[in-house]
């Protein structure tokens, strides 16, 4: 390809980079969680290091003509793998037609753009996050003995598919429950751009006009802790459990703090190095092995050939089970304010 | 006064907020003649100008315009009757030039397409008229112009049109002495060819010089309306400066009558 | 109609009394001067549209959450008032506020600061930002606009970075968390009002008291004791629905006073509308603002005002991002994103200060945030999708500016602008 | 130096010859008075900047890039220059482009429509919105400020509720695919490139003919010469370099042409500039932004005006929002939506379009989208970190508009401005 | 000229772009003499005055101040110098009240407060010395004001300080009878009191009046400075509009030394 002998210095420390094709990859935003932002970066870019694989990850802000913009630019420069986390899938489309026009592999990275014809996706299944934080919620007001407690529910961005996909898992779980009248369903509001200020003054206004809301489903750590900061101030936090998602370090002292009632924890790790390890062997021009199950796009009914992950639930039980994983460190963890509640949850 | 009048206003009241600024003023244009009218500062006339030509909005009064009686909303108005206006706060468009500016609102088309050369060209010929000499270039933007040849421009931009009526507030205050003759004779022709003309100046001069009457301001009512021939200089400054010269202008003053207005400080604590 | 006559100065004067007084109150405002009457009628007409659609609106409970609710905004707008008085734009208060938060949160945090050292820094951040933007602007000539649209991208990677690519940091430090979160106590709270209302009586007293010495007219005593009712009445009934105790499990634990967020606005309002009204640098403003080449001719030194707005600016932005991080007990890259600066600026002009420079006080800035954060709040109540909710904080915004808008152009069609 | 003298209008003037109007024009360089040519600086700036960084930048693949990447920007600023021109802001367009957009998809997607229906349907739903906007402004005396930051909430709920709540709706009609996503065939390029440059030929000499003809003083037929010939090298060179293959895979399929968007945005770069230009209209738009009070004096009527630049602007934002579907094949919540407005109200105020009404032209939307889609690109080259993308974004910024400041200030440091 | 100028200047160039406004000027200001500075519309006074108060940089030349030669590169220098200046283009601030106009740049403070009752009472005293009877209040805005009263306000604003020279560009435009009288035994007091004064009118009573010396600008060049005993009324006005009267004022004008400037008209078409 006509990019290998570019001047780029963007990431290649491998020695034989020359020989083996480039990858691009896009990231949507640094809003919705704090993985694009922190986490994908440093663990894609340390698996391509490792393969010597010259790598160009970016991150779209969130803005869909600058996601274009960016995928024109990896097209022009020559990639031979394009990996994406789509804003939208209309954009996903026209990024991945666009670069099977020009000869490009793709991959859809944790997102998969309906319609897309990418040749692989990697992800964890959205739904079934939310089915766990749905039932993380169930199990903490059962240990709470709520009688018929009234749920709150602070939906993720209204812009964002996968916070559709989120509310979708999750109310597949509270649905019933509200049905058969275990629980009674409370305020439901989205956040727009997953704004924590935002999520605050509307948790705080859904508690001022509900004064008995006793459970909060808050689609990630973030929206969670908005809505802690408003249950603090009204000295109702540990009462109201409080769910999460991405099992941040915020999240999980959250958690410890007995603030927060779970988080859904994600290894990331594990899935940027099953997409890496993808783009790597198509790189360097070898056919992949690993996708070995497939994934069936809605709208096209074309199956893609996939590697699906499976996320995981965390409450003060397994806090420890992200920290062995090497997602988050004890020392960012277990700071003084922390350190007795991390003993108690059996941290060491 | 055998003639009737062109424009005739009459009963005119206009305040701003609590500050009232025109007394039931009355003022009469005949076609033919120049009207000057005089007024000492802050008088009210060029507010009672404004009133005319519809920048503000009256309280009370009527105006009559040949004959028939009007109501002027905006100049818009005032300009569909033949009204042109000389404005003391000259009111160009900084950022336009001089051609630009002198046809502001009825620009010369052909078909859709701005007419830029007759434009030029006749905005050229008036200037020339009116003695200007040290304009840089026509395309000059009014912005850069010395505040004589503003007042130039917005002189000119007044005579360009057929208007019945004309009137310029201190048209020549900023003008050199050249100038200053050939607006004054420009105004006297503007009557000579039967146009009601009405010029405001603080000039004395200049007002017996060419004006055929004299309308005098004080304090916001009308003292008096003066054949120019019937009067002296010195009687109206008095009309200008007490309101009254004899047996002409406004009745003797009683304490009361104006003391209230003239003089309410408005506390600078309100603020 | 008038009483006694005094001189001023040479000048003839005549005293007015309070009939007098009330009438040219009532002339100026048919006459179009209405100072910030519309904005407040808005707000009213607000209160009341919520009021009746949810009655959990009018109560003790949600009355104190509007302090916290609004203070970004009004800090925000309070320092885009000195910004806009000059015909600037500051697009990167928004950021600036997070940038400052996260300054501090970091220090709290992660270096273990105390609070009487970070929120210094904090501050301290918000200086040096807005010195760099007001230099960038008044020395190289650089709009404002694309110098802060610049510092508005900038900000954003900064805070990024700061925040090592996307985390939110806690902070657990209990002065600053009580700053957006707690209350004064309950005597605290009606000390505070006992001393505001009485500073201001004798603030007004003296000022008529030092006219009257000179010789000067000065408004009559009948007046200014209305205003000192006014204000009085005012001041203590909200105290004393703040007093009454709002918590929503009171069993638990008891939730009274006055909002620590209230006397910091008032604290902020008080020194600013000071300076804007009573110090030369505040007239400075106004004259730069109104008519720049006047100011410089007069021999004011209008570069150094224009820098001076931007460090205000940002300085109240930096007090904006404390607050908003002491009310999330956290900071996160959208700290001081998304709407916060439309709605800032938004405040400011919808309170009455203009876009074009020269006209605006500090008061419109807390006014304004008072018709944003009610509509904010009140559409919480609501429980709308968020599609109706954005259609509906739309109109309503509409709604409380055409009130205003409606009284003053009915007004300047008098010709009095 | 001066050699024959004509007479205009009874005015002497002088007929410039070749070297006295290049001296002139370097007087007025000198003097301060620069028109788009320190924009321009910024430009060629930041091309080299990026240049030298990554040598893709310069390939006909990214150069190609640019036209529709910079689409939406340069649409939506040139109808902003219209509402800036009156001093007044449109927050609105962003998203307003995206509810056009919507529309737009949503009767091709759901309702079956063709693109000839569909698209004018999206035109007319801008100039609606325009309208309402601009009534708003004009008649009840709203801040537009205020107005369009309602209509921005209102626009991003409307589009919610369009897209049934945050789904995206894919097109799949060729022809509206095509405007941003296809090339002219190369002999429709060159067919185009040659009819621009004899056409700008013409008008020019004929001016040059028509003002002779009159007696008036005309531009040296040398300056005409040498202006029709920068044109032309520009137009034909930059055409040459289009119609070359630039596809990654030409054996898949190839890729050469001038993309579609550029003769579209030539379209209405022509038409505004003649609007401004040589129309009644346009002169007016100048007064009104200049001085309201005096256009409202000679008669102009200003509330119509008013109204008028609302409707351009929105339409304009609705070819924008077009085009946008259009390169993303679907719409979503989001369109129109994150910095677009920010950066097309940056667009025209980098090109040298003033917030304060009364200067700016319609190529100023056209160079300062220019700037800002160079920045975008080029920085997309670039593979930083999003942190690192935002500061570096923001600093390219500043350069590029201190090129310009600098230039004007120390023109403007000789008393000219 | 035994006594020493106050101020002199010399040999001032100035250009606006591609266009000279100012060719070699000199001019100078003796203490306790009224120089009156005359010219035709667009000759180069108001510039000339702008240069010396340092709100334009001048592209040659010097400015000498009591002996020494200075640089004036700001308003802030000259009043600093005590050179204090009317403007023609009054440089009010529209949305600050008479008072805070006044006092601005200059404000009284009792501690970091304003003393506003001793502006209020100053302006008040000073307007009264001018004569103005209808100011409503004190407190009023600027924008509200008459031609006349902000004329009245710009004069009052510069005479307020001990200055040493005080420079009027048209102070009387738009003043009434009565103003104007006033106007004109303020600037010979102020003379009487030792001050340079220099006063710009179009008006050759005024100047013959109260002027110690006439310098006279003829397109952008001093075509003379002489005493004012030593002309005639129509001396001056040959000087103002052709530069040469006699044996005085500029050298028989060669056609190519100003045809090129004064009649350059820019194209049109460039723009
Ligand atoms: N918009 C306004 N608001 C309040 N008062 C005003 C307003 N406009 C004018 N005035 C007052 O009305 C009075 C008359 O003003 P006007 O401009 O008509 O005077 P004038 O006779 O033209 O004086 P001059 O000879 O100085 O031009 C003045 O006292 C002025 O202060
Ligand atoms: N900023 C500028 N740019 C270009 N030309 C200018 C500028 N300012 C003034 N001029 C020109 O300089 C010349 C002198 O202007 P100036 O204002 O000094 O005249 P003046 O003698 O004060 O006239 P007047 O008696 O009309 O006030 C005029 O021809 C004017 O057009
Ligand atoms: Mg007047
Ligand atoms: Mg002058």
């Amino acid at each position: 390809a006509c990019g290998d002998d570019s001047s780029s210095d963007s990431g290649s420390t491998g020695s034989d980079s020359s020989a083996k094709g480039k990858v691009g990859v896009i990231l949507p935003d640094t809003k919705s969680s704090q993985r694009w932002g922190t986490d994908d970066p440093k663990f894609l870019k340390a698996a391509f290091d490792a393969a010597g694989i010259q790598v160009d990850i970016q991150n779209a802000q969130g803005d869909k003509t600058q996601f274009q913009t960016i995928a024109d630019g990896m097209i022009s420069s020559g990639v031979k793998v394009l990996m994406i986390v789509n804003l939208d899938s209309g954009t996903g489309k026209a990024v991945l037609d666009k670069a099977k026009a020009a000869g490009i592999a793709t991959i859809d990275y944790d997102r998969l753009t309906l319609n897309g014809g990418a040749d692989y996706y990697v992800s964890f299944d959205n739904v079934k996050v939310g089915e766990l934080q749905g039932q993380g919620l169930v199990d903490c007001l059962t240990a709470n003995k709520a009688v018929k407690p009234v749920v709150a529910e602070l939906n993720g961005s209204p812009t964002d598919n996968n916070a559709t996909l989120f509310a979708q898992g999750y109310n597949s779980v509270l649905d019933p429950k509200y049905a058969d009248g275990t629980f009674v369903k409370g305020p439901n509001q989205d956040v727009p751009d997953w704004d924590n200020a935002q999520a605050g003054t509307i948790f705080e206004q859904m508690l001022t006009s509900n004064k008995n809301i006793k459970g909060v489903l808050a689609a990630n750590d973030g929206l969670g802790n908005a809505a802690i900061s408003i249950l603090k101030k009204n000295k109702l936090n540990g009462q109201v459990p409080v769910t999460g998602q991405d099992a941040t370090v915020q999240g999980l002292q959250n958690i410890l703090a007995g603030d927060q009632c779970m988080t859904v924890y994600k290894a990331i790790k594990k899935e940027a190095d099953a997409a890496s390890e993808l783009a790597i062997a198509i790189a360097s021009g070898k056919k992949p092995t690993t996708a070995t199950g497939t994934t069936t796009d809605p709208e096209s009914k074309k199956e893609v050939p996939s590697v699906l992950l499976v996320p995981q639930a965390i409450t003060k039980e397994n806090v420890k089970d992200v920290i062995a994983d090497g997602f988050v460190t004890k020392d960012a963890i277990c700071t003084a304010d922390f350190a007795k509640a991390c003993t108690a949850a059996g941290i060491s | 006064m055998a003639a009737t009048p062109l424009l005739e206003i009459s009963g005119i009241d206009k305040s701003f907020g609590p500050v009232q600024v025109l007394h039931d003023v009355s003022l009469s244009v005949y076609p033919g003649e120049v009207t000057a009218l005089v007024g000492d500062n802050g008088a009210g006339k060029s507010t009672l100008v404004k009133c005319i030509s519809g920048i503000y909005t009256i309280d009370s009064g009527t105006v009559t315009f040949d004959g028939n009686q009007v109501a002027i909303h905006s100049p818009r108005d005032a300009s569909a009757l033949g009204i042109e206006v000389v404005y003391q706060d000259l009111a160009l468009c900084d950022n336009l030039d001089i051609v630009q500016n002198m046809f502001l609102g009825r620009e010369k088309k052909r078909g859709i397409v701005l007419d830029e050369p007759t434009m030029e060209q006749m905005a050229g010929d008036t200037l020339a008229s009116l003695s200007v000499r040290t304009v840089k270039s026509l395309r000059q933007l009014v912005a850069s112009l010395s505040g004589g040849q503003r007042q130039t421009v917005a002189i000119a931009k007044a005579v360009l049109w057929n208007s019945r009526v004309v009137i310029l507030d201190e048209p020549t205050a900023a003008l050199g002495v050249a100038q200053t003759a050939q607006v004054l004779e420009l105004v006297r022709r503007l009557a000579d060819q039967g146009l009601g003309v009405v010029l405001i100046s603080h000039n004395m001069n200049d007002v017996f010089a060419v004006s055929d009457r004299i309308a005098a301001l004080y304090l916001g009512r009308m003292a008096a309306q003066v054949k120019t021939t019937d009067v002296t200089h010195s009687q109206i400054v008095e009309l200008i400066t007490a309101g009254r010269s004899g047996n002409i202008g406004l009745p003797p003053e009683k304490p009361s009558d104006f003391g209230g207005e003239i003089v309410d400080i408005t506390p600078g604590g309100d603020k | 109609m008038t009483t006694t006559t005094t001189t001023a100065g040479g000048v003839k004067v005549v005293k007015p009394t309070v009939a007098s007084h009330i009438n040219d109150y009532w002339g100026r405002v048919r006459g179009g001067d209405l100072g910030s009457l519309p904005a407040v009628l808005g707000l009213i007409v607000l209160c009341l549209i919520f009021g009746v659609a949810r009655d959990t609106f009018f109560g003790a409970l949600n009355f104190a959450n509007l302090f916290s609710q609004g203070a970004q905004y009004i800090f925000i707008a309070m320092g885009l008032v000195f910004v806009l008085l000059l015909g600037e734009i500051d697009l990167s208060a928004g950021f600036a506020s997070g940038v400052c938060g996260a300054i501090m949160a970091i220090l709290l945090t992660n270096h273990g600061w105390d609070w009487y050292t970070a929120l210094p820094a904090a501050m301290l951040t918000g200086i040096v930002i807005g010195f760099v933007l007001g230099f960038l602007v008044a020395k190289f000539g650089i709009p404002s606009f694309v110098v802060t649209l610049a510092a508005f991208l900038a900000f954003q990677g900064i805070l990024l970075k700061l925040l090592g690519g996307g985390k939110n940091i806690s902070i657990t430090d209990s002065f600053v968390l009580k700053l957006a979160n707690s209350n004064l106590s309950v005597a605290l709270s009606w000390a505070f009002a006992i001393i505001a209302v009485v500073a201001f009586a004798l603030v007004q007293l003296n000022t008529v008291r030092t006219r009257a010495a000179r010789g000067l007219v000065t408004d009559p005593m009948g007046i200014v004791l209305m205003r000192i009712g006014a204000l009085a009445i005012i001041i203590l009934v909200a105290t004393a629905i703040l007093t009454q105790e709002r918590s929503i499990n009171p069993v638990i634990n008891s939730v009274k006073g006055v909002p620590i967020v209230a006397p910091i606005i008032a604290f902020f309002l008080i020194v600013w509308t000071f300076v804007l009204g009573k110090t030369t640098y505040g007239r400075h403003l106004y004259a730069v603002g109104g008519n720049t080449e006047a100011a410089r001719r007069a021999g004011i030194p209008v570069d150094r005002i224009r820098i001076s707005v931007f460090v205000i600016g940002s300085f109240m932005a930096s007090i904006g991002g404390i607050l908003a991080v002491s009310r999330a007990n956290s900071v996160d890259p959208n700290t001081g994103g998304s709407n916060i600066l439309l709605y800032s600026v938004g405040a400011a002009v919808i309170g009455g200060t203009s876009l074009f420079g020269g006209k605006g006080k500090a008061i419109n800035a807390v006014v304004g945030g008072a018709v944003i954060t009610v509509i904010d709040n009140g559409m919480g109540l609501m429980g709308y999708t968020a599609g109706t909710k954005y259609i509906v904080t739309g109109l309503i915004l509409l709604i409380a500016a055409s009130v205003d808008a409606l009284a003053r152009r009915r007004a300047a069609s008098t010709g009095n602008r």
